[in-house]
C-alpha cells in the first residue's frame, strides 16, 4: 500500500475503537447503487522503479533539440542553486501560508518577491503572482474596468502584436464579464503600434484601459511614452505587459509617459523557471498604491507580533474569494508560489548587474542570429524598428515546411508568425537568448541555408 | 533581515551571469532603464543561507502534520518531483513541435484517461491552472451550454451554504447571479430549500461532496433528479475528490462537470500556495465546450487539439495550456497508486477520519455531526470550550503549532461556530492521530489552567502571534531604498 | 570574483583596519623568490552555464550501455527521496560532527547507520564508515591483527576469490606494516574455498585471521559455518567480507559457525549510492564488543545532555589519530559521512522487507539471465555451486573480443575473469540486479548468440 | 526518536521494492538468515519527514559561518553538485571501458594537470580518498623511493609538534618511527633542532606550510636544503592550501610530494564527515610510485593506467581508484574559479583572516603570534581569560553555537594554551566577520558578568551541552530490539 502506513494491527484497532467491522462500513452512507467496482482503465499500480523507467524513456524520447524559438517562454540558465533550495521539502510541501506563524519563511520571501517585482518595474506593490502571464494579463485588465472610475466603460485597446496566446487567453476570461476587447493593429512596416493607429481608434472610445506590450510580441520596442501620454490624457489606464529580464534594461513602466503606467503585468518565467513544457510558470502584477485594493491574489504585508518583533502574514484578505465569496476581486485563490520562490532566489543570485547582463547578452545574441540568417538569400528582417530579445524575419520559402525540415535536422526554428498573422506569411519569429552559442547560432543558419538551398 | 537589507552595492554572484558585458548602444536611449532597479545585490553563498534558513522556517508536510480540512495536505511522494524535473520534460519549450513531444504528451494523453476514469466524465481537459480556474472553466462550460442552446434566460447559479468561497466568486467571474442554499441540521443539502430554488432561471449548482462540513449528501441521486429535471446543471467541486477516490464516482452521481485539485487528491505539492492545477471533466454534452489544449491520440500519433479543432471551446486560460510540471506529479503518482491504490486513498482517509473523529469525541470534543459518519474530514465546534474557558478555535489552532501539528482548518464552514475542520489524509499514521488528540487535550487542560498561555500562542515559533489589523491597516507590502 | 563577497568599498575597509596598503602586502612574510606569476596550465574562469554545457556533454558522451556488470558496484533502484534529503544543505555542507550540539542531525543519523549495520551483520558494534569496502578490509586485518592476543601473528589468510581490488588494496594497505597475506586456493570445480584447501595452509600458520567472503567474488557461496569454526578452532580471527543487500537474506556474520564471525566488513554502496563511476562509496566494518576499542574510525554514541535528554556525540575518540597521533588505531579521519547519510535514508525506506525483495529479485534475475546465457551454444556456467547476485560462465570464444562487439552494441556483458585469473580465461563473470528487466537480458543473450555466430 | 523507535512490524514504502516477491528457494537452507534483521519499519513519509527534521538540527555551510581553523569550511557551490550528479556519470560502472568513459576519463584527466600546475608537482595521482589516504600514500611513496635506492636506514620521519595528527599516524601506518620537531616562539619550525634531528635516519619530514599556527614558515628554503641534503624528502600536507593557492607553490619551495584536501581547498562538501578527497602530487623521482589508477591520454583517447602500467607504484587504495564524484565536483569548481579565481582564493582568505584578527586584537583578545601576519588562519589564546572569569576556550566555543557562529577549532594546535584557531575563509563577507567579533566581545562581557551562562553553553541548541565522559564509559553505540 504505496503511501499508507497503516499496519494490519492498526487497522484493527481502528476499527473497533470506531465501533466497524471494516472499512467498508464506514462508507455505508453512500447509497449502494453509486458505489463503483473496479477501475478497469487505470493500470496496476507501479513501483518507482518501474515509474522512474518510463518516466526517464519518455523524457528522452523527444530528443535534445536545438532551440530558437521565443515567443512567450524563454531558455535561460538558471543558477543551480535554484531549484535545489526550491525544491526543499519546507518549499515544495508547504501548505498556503494561513498560518502566518508557521509559514514565516514563504511569507518573508513573498515580500522579497512583492519588492523585486516593484523594484523592476517601478511601481508601488505588487501581488504574490498569479498562475501565468496571460491570465494575469487577463486579471490585470479586469481590475483596469473596476479601478478606473472616471472612465466607466467596458472597452479595453488591445494591441493586435500582442502575444495570440495571451489575446486569447484575455478573450476567455474577460469577455464573460461583458468587457469588450478592442484591437489596435500594428504598423505593417514598424511592427510596432503607432498614434495614428490609438487616433484612428479613439470614435469607438472611452476605454477604460490600453494594453502596451514592451517589447511587442514580434521582440519590437514600443514608444511607450507616447502611448502611455496617449491613454492617460484621455483617463485610460495604461497596463504593461514585460518581460522581467527585458525590464532590468528597458524603461519601467512606472517610469513610462509623463505619470507613469498604472498596472503593469507580465510573465516571471524567465526568472529562474525551466520552459517545462509550457509550465508551471507565473504571473505577476503591480500597480499604483491607489488600486492596492482592486489587486487580486494574495499580498503580503510587513508587520509586527505581540513583542513588536517584524513579521509576515498576508494582508488584504478582505479582497479575496474565502472572505469575499461573490463579492471577491478575483476568484483566484491557489498562485505559483513555488515559481515564485524559485523567480525570488533567482533574481538574488542574478542581481540587476547580472540580469543586465543577460538583457545584454540576449540582445546581442538575437542581433548576432539576425545577422547570420539574414545573409541567407531571401532572410531579411520583416520590420525596420529596434527590437529586443527576439526578431521577425521574413522567409523566402513556406514556413511549415522550412520548420519541418529543420527540426528533422534536431532545430526548432522558431515560431510560424503565419499561424496568427497571415498577412506577415511566411515568416519567423526568432529568439537567441543567453544559452545559445556562436556554434549554436552557426549551426542553424547552415543548416537553414542548406535547407533553402534544397527547397 | 529581508535578502534587500543585506544588499550591498556592487557584490555579485559572479559565476552566474555572462563574463561578458555586452553593449545596448543600439538600443534607444529614451527606451532604456535611467537608473538600476534596487534589486539585492549578494553572494551566492549569502543567497543560499539566506534562503536555505528561510525555508527552516516553515511547516510543511516533510516535516509536520496539517489535518487541515478541504485541503488533503498529504505526502507528496519525492519520485514525482524528479520524475517530472528530468531534463528532457524541463527543457521542451511549449511550442515544440508535436514531432519532438511524443513522449511528453503520451504521460497526459494518459492521465486524461485516468482521471476520465476515477470521475467517470465522458472527456477531460487539463488546461486549468489551478481549482479555482477548473471553477471558472466548469462555469464558462455551463454557460456555453445554455447559450449555445439560446437558453439564455438561466442566469443563476445555486450555491449551498457550506461551499468554498471560489464557488460563488467563480459563478460571478462568468456573469451568474449567485443563490445560496442553507444546508440542513444533518449537514445534508436542505432539499426543500433546494427544491423551491430551482427554476427556469436555474444555470447550475455547484455541490461538493461530500461536503465541506465532512459528510456524504445522501440525497445527491434526487439533487441531481431535481437540477437535471429543472434544465440546469450539476458542477462538481472536486477539493473533496480524496474522500471517494475509487470508490464513488461524481459522474455516477449525475454531475455533468467537474474540476480536480490534483494537488489535493493527487498529491502534487502545496509549495506554498501553488502551483495547483485543476483539470476538468465533463459529461458528453459538455465535450465541445472543454477549454483548450487537449490532447489526442491519432494511431500512435500523439498531438495537441486546439481552437481550431475546437472551434466552440470556451477557449484558453493560460497562454501555453496549463501547469504541465504539475500534471506530470500527477501522472507519477497516479501510475504509482494504481486502481488499487487509488481505492485505497479514499478507505484509509476515510478510516482515518472517522478514527480520528471518535477518538476525540471519547476526550470529550464535539462534534458538529455526531450522528453521521465523516468522510474524509470532520468538524469539532470548540463552542463549550470558547464559553467556559474564553480560548477560541483560532487560540486552539496556534496552541497547536506549538505542539507541532499544523492547525486545522478554522471558522469554515462559516455556519458551524468556533469550528475546526479536520483532515488528517491517509498518509498519516495511527501514532500521528493519536499525538494530534493527545495536543488537543493537553491545549484545553491548559485552557482550563492558564487560559493566557493558549490565548497568545504560538509561542515557539520564529514569532509570536502577529498583528494582523496593523498588517492591513499600515500596509508595508513591499521593501524600498528609503525606507 | 565568484564566491568572494567582498566588494571595492570592503576592501579598502579592510585594508585601513589592518593597516596595509595592499592585499599583497599580507604576504609580505613569503621569500619573494617563492611567489608565482600566472598559472599558465589553467584555463581562464568559467560561468556556471558554460561549465553546465560543458560538464551535461561530458555526462552524455558516454552514453547510456546497458550494464551486465556487477563484480563490486552493484546498479540497484535508489528511491528518489534518498538524494533529495542527502542534498539538503544541512547534510551536504555540514562540517564532521565534533561541535556534537550543533550537529544532532547528523550524529544520530550516524547512530541509526550504526544500528542498522549492527542488525544486518549480526554483531555488537559499528563504526560510522570508512572509506569504501577494499580499504576497509584493509583496516579490518590492521584490527583483527592488533586485537588478536591470543595468537600473535603477522599472517592473514586471505581466499583468492575475494575481489582483486580488494585484494591490491589490501596489499598497498597493510604490507608497509609487515603483515603477510597467505593465499587461498579456491576449488576448481566449485569456486569456493574448502576445509582441504584450509588444511594444507595449516603448516604455514598460526594466523591472526581468516577473511571469509560471502558471496565470494565469483558469486558463489562460501560454507561459512564450516571455515569460521575451522578458524576459530585454531585461534585465528574471522572476518567476514559481505554484500548488505544479500545479508537481508544470508546468514549473517554474527551467527557463522558455532560462535559467530568476529569482524564483519564490506561496501555499503548498494544501499543507496549511485554506480558513480566507481565512488563515492563507504565501507563499513562491524565487530564484537570486545574489540570496539581497536575499532578504527569515527564512533558515534548516545549519552545525555545537561538536563538528562538524550543526544548523541563521537565517542572512544582516544583511538583516534588527532588525540593520540602516531598512537592512534588508524590514521583515518574522514569518513564517508554523506554516503552514509544516503545509505541510513535508503535502508529505512526499504525496511527488511524491502532488502529481501531485493536481495530475491536479484538472485532471480541473475539466475534467469544465467539461464538464458547458457542456452547459447559454449556457454555454461563456470563453478557448480549455489550462486547469488552474480555468476561466473565460462565463454566459448576470446572475452576480451566478446565485450568489445558488445560494447559496440551498448551493451556492457560483464567482468573479464580472465584478466586476473589466467586459468579461468575464457569467462565472464555477469550480474543482473533488480533494475534488468526481461528485455534487457533477452537483448544481451539475442545480442551475445549474434556476436559469437559471427565470432 | 531513533527511525528504529518509530517501527512498526509490517509497515513499508511499499513503492521502493520490487511489487513482486521472488522466492529464494533454490538457496541451502544452512546459508540463509534465520530471523529478520532488526530494521526499521517505516512510511515513505515517515522516513522523509524524521531525515528532513533531523538535516534541521544541523549546522552547516549553507545555514552558518564556520571559523574552523585547519579545516577551511567555504562555501560549496551548488553547481558542483549538480553537474557531478549528472545522470551519466551517476549510471557508469566503474569497471566500464574505455570506450564508454571518454567523457568522465576527460574531466579527471584535466584535474590532473590544474592541479599539478597549481601545486607546482611534476604529476598527480587523484586516487587517494582522503586527505589521510593521501598522506598514507605520500609516505608510503618516500619509503618506495628509499626502498627502490637499497636506502634502508631510513626509518624515521621528522614531524613538528604543531603537526595535524594525521601525519604521525600516517607515518606509522608505513611502518615509520615519528621524531617530533619544536616550534620556536615565533610560530616558525626551530631550525635549529631541526638541524639536529636529520641524519641518515631521517626519511622524510611531513610540514604543513603555512603551518597550524597559521603563519607561513620564512624558512622553507632552508628546511628543504637541510632535509635534502641528508638524503630525506619533504612531504608537503596540503591542509592549508587554501592559504597560497595561486600565489605560492609547493613544488617551488622544494617539496618531494603533497597531498591536497579536495574537500577543503577545491570546496568539495564535507557531508558531516566526508567523503574526502586526498590527491597527491609528486616530484619527477617519485612519480614511479603513484598510487594507481591515473588518467592518461594518448593522442585524443583516455585511458586508465593501472598496476599493470605502473609496476613501482605503491598500489591501489580503494577497490575503485578513488571519490570520483568529489572529484568531478573539484573539477567543476577549478574551472569557474579559473586561474584568477584561484589567486583570489588566496588573496580573500587571507584577507579575511588578517582583518579578522586585527579586530580581534583590537578588541582586546590576545592573538598567539602577534608580531606575525595570519596567514588563512590564526589562533587566539583566552589563557587570559580563562584565569580571569574560570571561562575555558570550549566554553567560548560552545556559546558561540548559541550566537549562530560554529566554533573555531579548540585546543588545537596543542602548543598554545587555551587556543581558538579561527580560519575565516574567503566567501565569508566583512559583515560575518564584524559579526563573529561581536559575538567574541558579548561572550566575554557574559564571562565577566555571568560566568555561568558561558559554562553551560550551548543554550539554544537541540540539546544542551553533552555528557562526553558518560558517552565513553557508558557505550552505547547501536540501538537494539531489546533495549
Amino acid at each position: 500500500m504505496p503511501f499508507v502506513p497503516h499496519t494490519q494491527d492498526d487497522i484493527a484497532a481502528m476499527l473497533a475503537a470506531i465501533g466497524v467491522e471494516s472499512i467498508d462500513a464506514l462508507f455505508d452512507e453512500i447509497p449502494e447503487a453509486l458505489r463503483i467496482g473496479t477501475l478497469a482503465a487505470v493500470p496496476a499500480g507501479l513501483a518507482e522503479m518501474e515509474i522512474s523507467r518510463l518516466m526517464q524513456a519518455r523524457a528522452r524520447a523527444d530528443g535534445e533539440p536545438l532551440c530558437f524559438i521565443g515567443a512567450g517562454a524563454y531558455d535561460h540558465h538558471i543558477p543551480a542553486a535554484v531549484w535545489q533550495i526550491t525544491s526543499r521539502g519546507e518549499f515544495y510541501s508547504a501548505y498556503t501560508p494561513y498560518q502566518a506563524e508557521a509559514s514565516q519563511g514563504t511569507l518573508q520571501l513573498l515580500y522579497e518577491f512583492q519588492s523585486m517585482m516593484t523594484a523592476l518595474t517601478g511601481l508601488d506593490v505588487s501581488n504574490a503572482s498569479l498562475y501565468d502571464g496571460a491570465s494575469g494579463l487577463a486579471e490585470a485588465v479586469l481590475m483596469a474596468v473596476r479601478a478606473n472610475r472616471k472612465v466607466r466603460s467596458d472597452k479595453v485597446l488591445v494591441p493586435r502584436n500582442l502575444h495570440p496566446a495571451y489575446r486569447r487567453t484575455l478573450q476567455s476570461i474577460v469577455t464573460p464579464q461583458g468587457i469588450e476587447l478592442v484591437d489596435i493593429p500594428y504598423d505593417e512596416e514598424g511592427g510596432h503600434i503607432s498614434l495614428e493607429a490609438l487616433n484612428a481608434l479613439e470614435s469607438q472610445g472611452p476605454f477604460a484601459a490600453l494594453v502596451i506590450n514592451q517589447p511587442n510580441f514580434f521582440g519590437v520596442l514600443e514608444e511607450v511614452d507616447d502611448l502611455t501620454d496617449w491613454a492617460q490624457a484621455r483617463e485610460a489606464l495604461v497596463i504593461g505587459v514585460v518581460n522581467p529580464i527585458a525590464l532590468a534594461v528597458l524603461s519601467p513602466p512606472g517610469d513610462w509617459g509623463s505619470q507613469g503606467a498604472d498596472i503593469a503585468c507580465g510573465e516571471a518565467q524567465p526568472l529562474g523557471m525551466p520552459l517545462s513544457s509550457g509550465g508551471p510558470y507565473a504571473g505577476f502584477l503591480c500597480c499604483r498604491q491607489a488600486f492596492v485594493r482592486q489587486l487580486p491574489g494574495r499580498i503580503v504585508g510587513r508587520t509586527v507580533d505581540l513583542d513588536g518583533k517584524p513579521g509576515f502574514t498576508l494582508t488584504l484578505q478582505a479582497r479575496e474569494q474565502h472572505i469575499r465569496r461573490n463579492k471577491a476581486t478575483s476568484n483566484i485563490c491557489t498562485n505559483q508560489g513555488l515559481l515564485v520562490t524559485a523567480a525570488t532566489i533567482h533574481t538574488a543570485l542574478l542581481g540587476p548587474e547580472g540580469l543586465e547582463r543577460v538583457a545584454a547578452a540576449c540582445h546581442a545574441n538575437s542581433q548576432r542570429l539576425g545577422t547570420l540568417l539574414c545573409e541567407i538569400p531571401g532572410v531579411e528582417p520583416r520590420f525596420n524598428r529596434p527590437s529586443f530579445h527576439e526578431q521577425a524575419l521574413r522567409m523566402p520559402a513556406p514556413t511549415a515546411e522550412l520548420l519541418r525540415a529543420l527540426a528533422a535536422q534536431q532545430i526548432l526554428g522558431g515560431c510560424d508568425l503565419g499561424l496568427d498573422y497571415p498577412e506577415l506569411d511566411p515568416a519567423l519569429l526568432v529568439c537567441a537568448t543567453e544559452v545559445r552559442t556562436e556554434e549554436d547560432m552557426q549551426t542553424y543558419a547552415s543548416t537553414l541555408a542548406r535547407v533553402l538551398a534544397h527547397a | 533581515m529581508l535578502i534587500q537589507e543585506g544588499s550591498k552595492p556592487g557584490r555579485r554572484a559572479t559565476a552566474q551571469a555572462p563574463l561578458t558585458r555586452h553593449a545596448l548602444d543600439d538600443l534607444p536611449v529614451a527606451l532604456r532603464r535611467r537608473a538600476r532597479a534596487a534589486l539585492p545585490e549578494v553572494s551566492e553563498l549569502q543567497a543560499v543561507r539566506h534562503y536555505t534558513r528561510l525555508s527552516q522556517q516553515n511547516f510543511s508536510i516533510d516535516t509536520h502534520m496539517y489535518p487541515l480540512g478541504s485541503c488533503t495536505m498529504k505526502y507528496n511522494p519525492r519520485a514525482c518531483h524528479s520524475l517530472a524535473m528530468l531534463p528532457g520534460f524541463l527543457a521542451r519549450h511549449p511550442l515544440a513541435p508535436a514531432s519532438h513531444s511524443q513522449g511528453f504528451l503520451a504521460c497526459l494523453f494518459e492521465l486524461q484517461d485516468i482521471l476520465k476514469e476515477v470521475t467517470g466524465m465522458h472527456a477531460v481537459s487539463l488546461a486549468p491552472a489551478a481549482g479555482a480556474q477548473g471553477e471558472l472553466a466548469g462555469v464558462a462550460m455551463i454557460r456555453a451550454y445554455h447559450r449555445a442552446r439560446k437558453d439564455l434566460a438561466r442566469t443563476e447559479i445555486l450555491v449551498p451554504d457550506a461551499a468554498h468561497g471560489t464557488n460563488p466568486a467563480s459563478a460571478v467571474m462568468c456573469g451568474f447571479q449567485v443563490r445560496e442554499i442553507p444546508t440542513g441540521s444533518d449537514g445534508d443539502v436542505d432539499i426543500d430549500a433546494l427544491t423551491r430554488a430551482v427554476g427556469p432561471q436555474t444555470a447550475g449548482i455547484m455541490l461538493t461532496n461530500p461536503s465541506t462540513v465532512g459528510v456524504f449528501d445522501r440525497n445527491i441521486q434526487r439533487i441531481a433528479a431535481e437540477v437535471h429535471r429543472a434544465g440546469g446543471l450539476l458542477y462538481y467541486d472536486g477539493a473533496n475528490l480524496n474522500a471517494i477516490l475509487g470508490k464513488v464516482r461524481p459522474g455516477d452521481m449525475g454531475f455533468d462537470v467537474i474540476h480536480m485539485n490534483l494537488h489535493k487528491t493527487f498529491s502534487t505539492p502545496h509549495g506554498g500556495g501553488g502551483p495547483g492545477a485543476g483539470p476538468v471533466g465533463v459529461s458528453a454534452r459538455l465535450e465541445p465546450y472543454l477549454p483548450v489544449p487537449l490532447v489526442t491520440r491519432e494511431g500512435a500519433h500523439y498531438r495537441w487539439l486546439t481552437e481550431a479543432d475546437r472551434p466552440e471551446s470556451i477557449g484558453r486560460l493560460t497562454a501555453f495550456g496549463g501547469n504541465m510540471g504539475i500534471l506530470l506529479r500527477a501522472y507519477v503518482y497516479a501510475r504509482l497508486l494504481g486502481r488499487e491504490g487509488m481505492r485505497r486513498v479514499a478507505e484509509f482517509a476515510t478510516l482515518n477520519a472517522n478514527y480520528l473523529m471518535t477518538q476525540l469525541r471519547a476526550a470529550g470534543f464535539n462534534a458538529a455531526y455526531p450522528q453521521r459518519r465523516a468522510s474524509h474530514e470532520f468538524i469539532i465546534t470548540l463552542k463549550t470550550e470558547a464559553k467556559e474557558f474564553g480560548v477560541n478555535a483560532m487560540d486552539f489552532a496556534k496552541r497547536l503549532l506549538d505542539y507541532g501539528y499544523h492547525a486545522p482548518t478554522t471558522y469554515f464552514p462559516l455556519l458551524v461556530p468556533e469550528c475546526l475542520l479536520i483532515e488528517p489524509t491517509e498518509s498519516e499514521s495511527k501514532e500521528d492521530l493519536d499525538g494530534f488528540v493527545a495536543a488537543m487535550i493537553a491545549i484545553r487542560d491548559e485552557a482550563r489552567t492558564n487560559p493566557e498561555l493558549v490565548k497568545t500562542a504560538p509561542h515557539r515559533m520564529p514569532v509570536r502571534r502577529l498583528d494582523d489589523v496593523r498588517a492591513a491597516r499600515q500596509l508595508d507590502l513591499a521593501w524600498s531604498p528609503q525606507a
